[in-house]
Parts: C-alpha cells; structure tokens; sequence
C-alpha cells in the first residue's frame, strides 16, 4: 500500500506507546498516534491532554487541546494544574512534542528564530505546555520533519530541555532524574538517544532512504546504532484505522 | 530511615535570579490581602450589569488582565471585544494559552506588555499574523514561562502565598528570559525554581451557570480559573445562562467559582463564540480561517475589525453579523451531535 | 511600578529549623516520582478486593498511614477495624482532624507515631480517654502541625515537590514542636516556613460512588482527601456503592480519584459507619458516646472491642452488633429528613 | 428574662459580626453566636466551616466542624484547603476560637498542660485549625469563661498566635500584618486588645459583676477602658431566638 510521510511517522510513533502507559499528547500527529495506538496495540492506552482532559472516548481528532472533544465521556475533566501535577509527580510516562529546531540533545525550540530575544526575525507561540511537559514526563518524544534548518547544531532558543548539553545536565539543572527525550521520529529514520553521551543515534532508516540523505538533512553529527535496522513500513491494518477511524477527514494525514 | 531530617540545620543558601524578565505584577501577599480586606466586596447582593458597562467602570488603561479559558474554548469573547471597542490601551496579559483572546486584543492594540507561556499561534489552525508582527516589533514587552508556570503562579496568588516552588524551566532559555528565581529545598536540598504569585487586576471568565450573586458552575476543564478566579483583585464573570441561586444550593459541590470572588456578572448567551464551549456549541472554524485570512491585509483587516468588533453596538450585533441564530444552530448541532 | 523586581538579585538567606519535630515520611520528591514511576499501576482493570485482604496485603506493620474525611465524617471505618482487627503494629498516622479514627486506632495499640493536627478529641463529643493515654504516657512519638499544615503537606506531595511556603504555625510553641523549616521569599523577603511533602505510604478513602478500576465520586466536601489521594503512595478505596463505568463518563466533571490513583477497590455499604455520610445517613451519636464510656474502665473497654472489632468477622458483622439494618435506616432518616 | 452565662456570651458575640463579612467557625457556641447574629443582626453573613462548608443554610447545630450541616443547602462544598487558603489570601473577617489557657496577649493553649512536651500532664486535642485561622483570619473573637487558671500570665504552650510578646512580634513572625485578637467575651466581661501594647483590655463589664470579681479571675494585669461600660445584656429577642430557633435542644445554652 502507497502512504505518505506523514502516514509513516504516526504509524512509527504508534507503536511505541505501550499498554497501560499514560500519555499527554497535543493536537495534530501525536494525538492521531496515540489514537492508532489505542485502536490496534494499547486498547487501555491513557491519553491526557494539558488543558484537563482525561481519558476521553475521542469522537474524532481536537483541533484544541482544551476543546470539548478533549474530554468527550472522559474519565474525568480536570485542570491544568491537575495534569501538570501529574507530570510532575511523575504520573506520565510519554508526551509528545513538536518544534521548529532540534538539537544532537534533543532540546528543543518552539519560541523563535534570530539571535535578538526582544526583536526575533520570526517569534513563534512559545512554550506553551512544551517545556513541562518535556521537563516533567519520563519519556519524551517527537514527530518531526528533518532537514538541516530544522535538526541544528545550535538552535537559537532551547525552549525545552532534551538532555540540554549532554550527561548529567538535566539533573545538575534540577529537572527530575531519569527523564529526558526518547525517540524522534522523522520522516526519514527513527533517532533514540545514546546511553552514555545523551547524543541522537539513528536506529533505523525508513524503507529507500539513504544514510546520505540523513546526513545531508542534519545538521550535526548523529551517532548510528550497531544494529541500524530499516524501520517496518505501515501496515496495512495501520493505513485502513488510521485513514478510515483516525483521521477521516485528513485533517492531518492530509498534510504531508 | 531518619536520614531525610539530616538536611534540617541551619544553613545558608543562595537564591539566584534565574532570568532577566520583568516581574509585571506584585507578587506580595501582604499587599494583596489588604486590598482583599478592604475593596472586595463581601456582600452577596445582585451583581448584575452589562458589557459595556463593566468594561467602563472595571478595566482602566494599564491594568493587568487574566483570561479564563484555553485557546478558543471557553473564553469570554463578549468582553474581550468590548475592549477592543472602548480602545483601552497599555493592558498587561498572562499569555497562559492565550490564542483567539491574544488575537483580538493585539488587533485592537491594547496590549503592551504579556506574560508568555503561548501566544500568536491558535494551535492546529496556525499563526496570527497581526498578533506576530505586534511581537517580532517588539511594541509588546514579554517575559517567559510557561504553561504551567504561569497555572501555578496563579496559584501561588490563590493560595495566598507569594511564591511557590515548580520544577519546569530548569537549564533551558525559557528560564533565561523568565523573572523566576532559583532557590533549593530546605528539606531535600534539592534546585527549585520559585516561580512568584501573579495577582492579575482584572480577571476575565466566561462559565456555564452563574446565579445574580456570581456563584458559578462550569461543566467540563476548569483549565486555571479555579485559581484565576482567587488571584484576580477584580473578577467579571460572564455566563451563558442566569440561574436562580437554588440551583446552585441544590448541587454545592458543583460550585467551582463562589460569589465573594466576583464583582460583575453578566448573561451572554453564546458568550465565547467564536470558541467552543463544551456541551453547548462548537468552534466556528470558519469565522476564525477568515480572521486569520483577512490579517494578510491591513484593509481587509480594518473593515473586518469594523464589520464585527467597532460597527456594532453590542455581542449580539457580533453574533448577527456572522449569521445569527442560523449559524448558532449549526454550532450546536456540532458540539452535540457528539453525544449521539 | 518596578520596585516589586528589586530583590530578584543573587543573595545568601538562612535557612533555620522551626522546630524540633521529627519527619516521619520521605520528602523527596525525586525518589516519589520513581516510586510512582516503577510501582504505581496504571492499568485500568478490575482493583476489586476485600476488607480483609486489602488490609493483610496492602498495609504492613510500621507503614505511615493517611486517613481520609474528617473526625467522624466520611471515614474509612471497616478498613480501620480491620487493621486492629489483624493487630497491626507501629503504624504511623497523619493526624489531620483525627477522631473517631485516631480512637479506634489507638484503642487497638496499632500507633506508634503521628503527625498531629488534632488527636484525642472528638470534637463538640469531648475527649477519647483512651487515646489521651496513650499520648500522655508517650507511647506515641508526635510531631506538632496544624489541620492546614498537614493539607499543604499532601498538596506539596501531590503537586510533586518536595516543600511549600506557609503562613501558619510562625511565632508558636506549634512550631517549635513541627519539623518545618524557616525560609524567606525569594521576590519579597516575606518570612514563610516551609512544610515538607507528606507521602503516606497507604492512604485509605471512603467515598460515595466508585466503578472497578477506581474512578470516584464523592458528594460534598472533599476535606483534604483530592490531594490525599495523589500524595499516597497506596491508594485502598471503600465505597457506598459500585457504580458502572458509564456513569463516570457521562459526568467527568464530577470525578474526584481517577483510577491510576487508587490500588484496590471494595464495596462497604454503611462503611463510614458510626460516622456521617452526607447525603446517606448520619453520625450514630448513641454509639459514639458508648464508645467513650466504655474508655473508662478497661475491662468494658475489652468486652467492647470485642464485641464490635475482635469478636466479629467483618464490618457487616460489625453493623449487625449494633443494630443492623434498623438502626441504619434510623440514621439514613437523621440525615435525609433535613432534606424536608 | 433570666438568662445563663453561655446565653449572655453567645448574645453578645453575636453583636460583633457585622453583616457582609465573612466567619469561620466551629461547633459549640461560635456556631451559635454566628447563626443569632444571622438572624438578628447579620443576615447576610456568610459562614464558613474549616472542612469546607460555605455559606450552608444551616438546619441545626452541626456536632462537627465537617458533618453535612455544614454544607446543607451551601453555596459551595468545598475542601480543607480551599478555606485555609481563602484565610490566607486574606478574605476572611472573623474567626471564633477556644482554649484551655489565655495570656494577656491572647495567645492561646489548646495543646498542652504541663512542663514536658513528650509527657504532658494533660494533652488535648491540640491546634486543629485554630493556629491556621488565628495566624490568618483578619480579627480572632473568642468566647471563654474566665478564671485564674485559664487566663494565666504564662501559658504552658502556645497553640495559636495572639499577639505573641507584644506590638510588632506577630509581624517579625511573619505573620500577615494587620491579623490578630479582636474580642474575648467571657462570661464576666468584654475584653478587647489596647492598640498601643496589645495587651487585653475591659471594655465592659457584664451587669452585676464587680471589678474585682474580674481580678480574682485573671492571672495577669488587665487594662481598663477610659469608657469602661457595663455590658447590654442579653435582649429578649436574642434568648427567644437562641433558644427557639438557633438551639432548641439546648445541646450549647444548656452547658452553662
């Protein structure tokens, strides 16, 4: 079966949220990969949203994370700070981030470009939950195009700490031990993190791209993994929920 | 197992700015419990007025406002716009999600300094133009946080505290360009962020069920405003439906937002449209592609701005001119159409 | 306007012990959130249990326990019976308005230790000999806080961090006999103190509704138990009633516990039995009083305890001792005839 | 009409909660002065219980400060917390405390009798709430017999803060500025607190009792009002309601 990136990424990134975990996902990609997840591989999958929604029966994809779908026959509508405080009680297992800018750490920009904070060539939304949720949850991953501009030896704004500037930062800093980024899943390979230096190491390639291809769409230096695999294409079974129960409408499917 | 009391001696420590942004609003709690004592009003007598009238007497150029809500969801359009029409000027913000709000506010120039956790984009549906050239000029002052930050420095205010200690921000630049301040626990020794207590002017939230006395319902998220709701020296509400206060005695547990927090209430029915308000009426995706639309022109923009916000005399002129009971209609089937 | 910025520069503060109190429980927040991280389940399936079992696999002998309502309102009572009932020993105890519980506790020898707000009394009822006793003769290790200190306790606990400023306790022989610490304002200099986070290791909760997995409602006041329920490292659920799943999710606005909070869930009708469950049947003054007259003299104590904890199999027998069903409906009547 | 002790200090406690203000209180006779003054003086006088009632229509005397009288027919069921930071934040006008012992400052011992923390000679409840709501409320009443032993120069702990050791000490404490005693009503006199030292002074003085009778029974210096006056006793109005509508089981009034 045909599919595109985007069909690519949100089918990767289901797989990787396990059963019984709890997830705080955002609109677009990551709450439709959270949405496959839980219709083929983690039916008891716990979906959160910042704004209060807690476990919802999703009716169809929010288009806001506050937004009454959020909390459609949920489990409960909550808060704000009743979400974030799970965070931070260490609740959560996965979240799900996008940005502008990435770097070999994992850190991330979602506020500007340009080197002047008070007069950015291009200011974006900020934060919003972004740096808590990445501050806070276990696990944090992202959906992400690659290409050079984007995956960055210096991005000009760490709005949300990856591993920062490597081993032991995020801990010296005061962010709670043992979290940090997890996989970033683009539309060319799937990156984890190394071990020992905290740096992105490739782990596998998707069907027809080619280690050059990546090299030339990063902008630093990656590190591959010893058993550098080709990522398992979507399936069917992914393609059909994802198209026909998910995303009916190719709200985001739509866009790659 | 006593080893957690051994960090309990006398000791000194350092408390270190933790970024260069500017504090806006006056975190102490001194001064805000005497301004509790003496100017909230404690009697619970009808409150009712109107739109205009509230913005006039309650919103003072200068003021800081909060805003209740997330996004486009629940948001209190109705004054929003009314400020927009009177052309208040110089309004601080807490950009706590702040998306159509911070749009409209920016398109009426009456903001110029903001608290950001998120602003200029509305979520899935992209970027506010007029609200991104405001910033990139640089004519609004920010100072970072985020979501949470700013949620839990609303409520450091409520609980009448004039700090409280988060775990977000740490090592990044958005708490290079923050007012919070880094301390350390006295019990574990371990780095904290104090973030200080945001005590807004004027909080601004539009809910479900209100009674003449402005005790509250909301169904659904709360988002922040139980704690917006205790922060804000001045607190309008704005609700979808009047009640007669036996409903709220009949469920008092249902009560998120009691009536000595409030100073204004006013019914607006379909008070957050263009937004969603949950189990009512849906966001109209339309009207907000078309804000966004006519921001590529500062002609288009202007008469757009004319046609909904300064050439009507009220809300449901607004709600006329973008098609009425009709379009409601459409907007309610939308939402509860779910609950087949 | 700025003068509220003028103490964000770097700067050595003293950090002081308030008191001579001991903590009882781990602050950190750090070794919480792993705990939660490895232990804690998150599967939403069946927590369905009993009494008996509950208490022998959940509850072991020198655990910190949080107790849910407050005095005699809403108390777990069948699973405190049962913990004398098994004779457990060296329990720790947040004593958060702790009457009817710290009794029965107390009574069966189980506490060796207590965070005390209010122990001993029985509020308007006078005072539990038993357990004045027990206190008087330091048999039970105490540490001195205040009803709100040991709430921001839980609520630092359930926001995840280790301390929270207060404005209580300062000034007090109460804080010279706490384990606080005194710290200042990083953005005023205010003096606060700080109260470390409290995780008890089990909390126990009575509630209204309940489905299987532990999702909860509870109708009227929550005393502390919101943020009870996020601060305990085990979370065992009594509940008036099993409900469907369905009847969570058609009122989410409503859920107070959700499920990845709670361990184990069991159904015990009356279970907040002599106590008050609002909206369901009143407090059993006459038995109350017996209780404290048979504190007088320990053999009545013993025959007592015998014929209502040790002597019966479980809390329906329990209920059956003091009247049964009869005197149920006595109190259902007591309470609901208010609602004339 | 013949009236007792607790009748006249319920009387007149009532008398000093002015209408549209706000009170916590207890069970016993606080509840009982707010209920008259709610229907005589105040009827807009918004009652709160530290547990979480607000503003109940209360049916009865509650026998807890968290039974469900205490939220019947309320404006809002709420929780510990959310009370104890509404004192904090500073709305709270009056709140109604007992004790065991009294100093000339108002401090208050409900913990403790003896010289020994770990071995008290008599240990009582201790704080509950009464340190938060004495630290945090605007203005402490308090509805006390009086004796030599229960006004005493020192007492044995100091559960609750009065004014401490004088003027500035609950500010250097850290105290809200502003907050502290307001009233102490006894069943031999009104008490009030001299502005310059803080220490208790006589404002009036209950019809038929004698100076002295008021010296016998306190254990340090009292101040005395330039306007001493004698107390307006209970009215006819007052009992009829106390005793009619407010407690007609006389579960308060009878103690005396």
């Amino acid at each position: 079966m045909e599919y595109n990136d985007m069909e690519l990424m949100i089918s990767l990134a289901s797989r990787y949220l396990e059963d019984d975990s709890i997830v705080v996902v955002g609109t677009g990609a990551p709450c439709a990969a959270a949405m496959l997840a839980q219709k083929l591989y983690s039916p008891r999958l716990m979906i959160m949203f910042e704004a209060g929604g807690i476990g919802p029966m999703l009716p169809s994809m929010p288009i806001s994370v506050g937004d009454s779908r959020t909390f459609y026959r949920a489990l409960a509508a909550s808060s704000m700070p009743e979400i974030m405080e799970t965070c931070q009680r260490g609740l959560v297992d996965y979240t799900f981030l996008g940005g502008a800018q990435i770097d070999q750490y994992g850190n991330i920009n979602s506020t500007m470009i340009g080197k002047e904070y008070k007069t950015p060539k291009v200011r974006f939304p900020g934060s919003g939950g972004a740096n808590d949720l990445g501050s806070l949850c276990w696990k944090t991953m992202m959906i992400t195009p690659q290409d050079p501009r984007r995956f960055t030896e210096k991005i000009d704004f760490v709005t949300t700490p990856g591993y920062l500037t490597g081993p032991g930062a995020r801990e010296e800093a005061g962010l709670p031990p043992g979290s940090g980024p997890y996989k970033v899943i683009t539309n060319l390979c799937v990156i984890g993190f190394d071990e020992e230096t905290k740096r992105m190491k490739v782990e596998s390639m998707h069907p027809g791209i080619k280690k050059e291809t990546i090299l030339e769409n990063t902008g630093f230096e990656l590190l591959w993994a010893d058993d550098l695999s080709e990522s398992e294409p979507p399936k069917q079974e992914e393609l059909e929920v994802l198209r026909n129960e998910v995303d009916p409408y190719r709200y985001i499917i739509g866009r790659a | 197992m006593d080893n957690f009391n051994d960090l309990m001696k006398e000791r000194s420590v350092t408390y270190k700015p933790a970024g260069t942004g500017k504090i806006y609003t006056d975190p102490d709690a001194d001064k805000a419990r005497a301004y509790f004592r003496d100017v909230k009003p404690r009697k619970m007598t009808e409150k009712l007025t109107t739109v205009d009238k509230v913005v006039k007497d309650l919103i003072k150029d200068g003021d800081y406002l909060g805003v209740g809500g997330f996004g486009a969801n629940r948001i209190p359009t109705a004054v929003l716009h009314e400020i927009v029409r009177q052309k208040k000027k110089n309004l601080g913000l807490a950009g706590h999600t702040a998306t159509h709000d911070f749009q409209i506010l920016t398109a009426g120039k009456c903001i110029d300094r903001c608290d950001v956790a998120y602003i200029i984009g509305l979520e899935a549906r992209g970027l506010s133009k007029v609200a991104r050239r405001a910033v990139e000029s640089g004519s609004i002052d920010i100072t970072e946080w985020t979501n949470a930050a700013l949620t839990w420095r609303y409520k450091a205010a409520a609980m009448g505290v004039s700090f409280l200690p988060v775990r977000c921000m740490l090592g990044t630049d958005t708490e290079k360009f923050s007012a919070a301040m880094e301390v350390e626990c006295p019990f574990t020794g371990a780095k904290y962020l104090a973030v200080p207590a945001l005590y807004p002017d004027v909080g601004i939230i539009h809910v479900h069920r209100s009674d003449v006395y402005g005790n509250c319902q909301v169904d659904g998220i709360m988002v922040a405003d139980q704690d917006l709701a205790r922060a804000a020296k001045k607190l309008i509400i704005t609700t979808e439906k009047l009640v007669p206060n036996e409903v709220i005695r009949r469920d008092p547990t249902r009560t998120v937002i009691p009536y000595y927090l409030v100073d204004a209430v006013i019914e607006v029915p379909f008070g957050c449209y263009p937004g969603n308000m949950a189990y009512e009426y849906f966001s109209d995706e339309e009207h907000l592609r078309e804000w966004m639309r006519v921001e590529n022109d500062p002609d288009e923009l202007a008469a757009f701005l004319d046609r909904h916000i300064y050439g009507v005399k009220d809300f449901n002129e607004y709600l006329d001119s973008v098609g009425g009971m009709a379009r409601l209609q459409e907007l309610r089937n939308l939402e509860t159409l779910i609950e087949k």
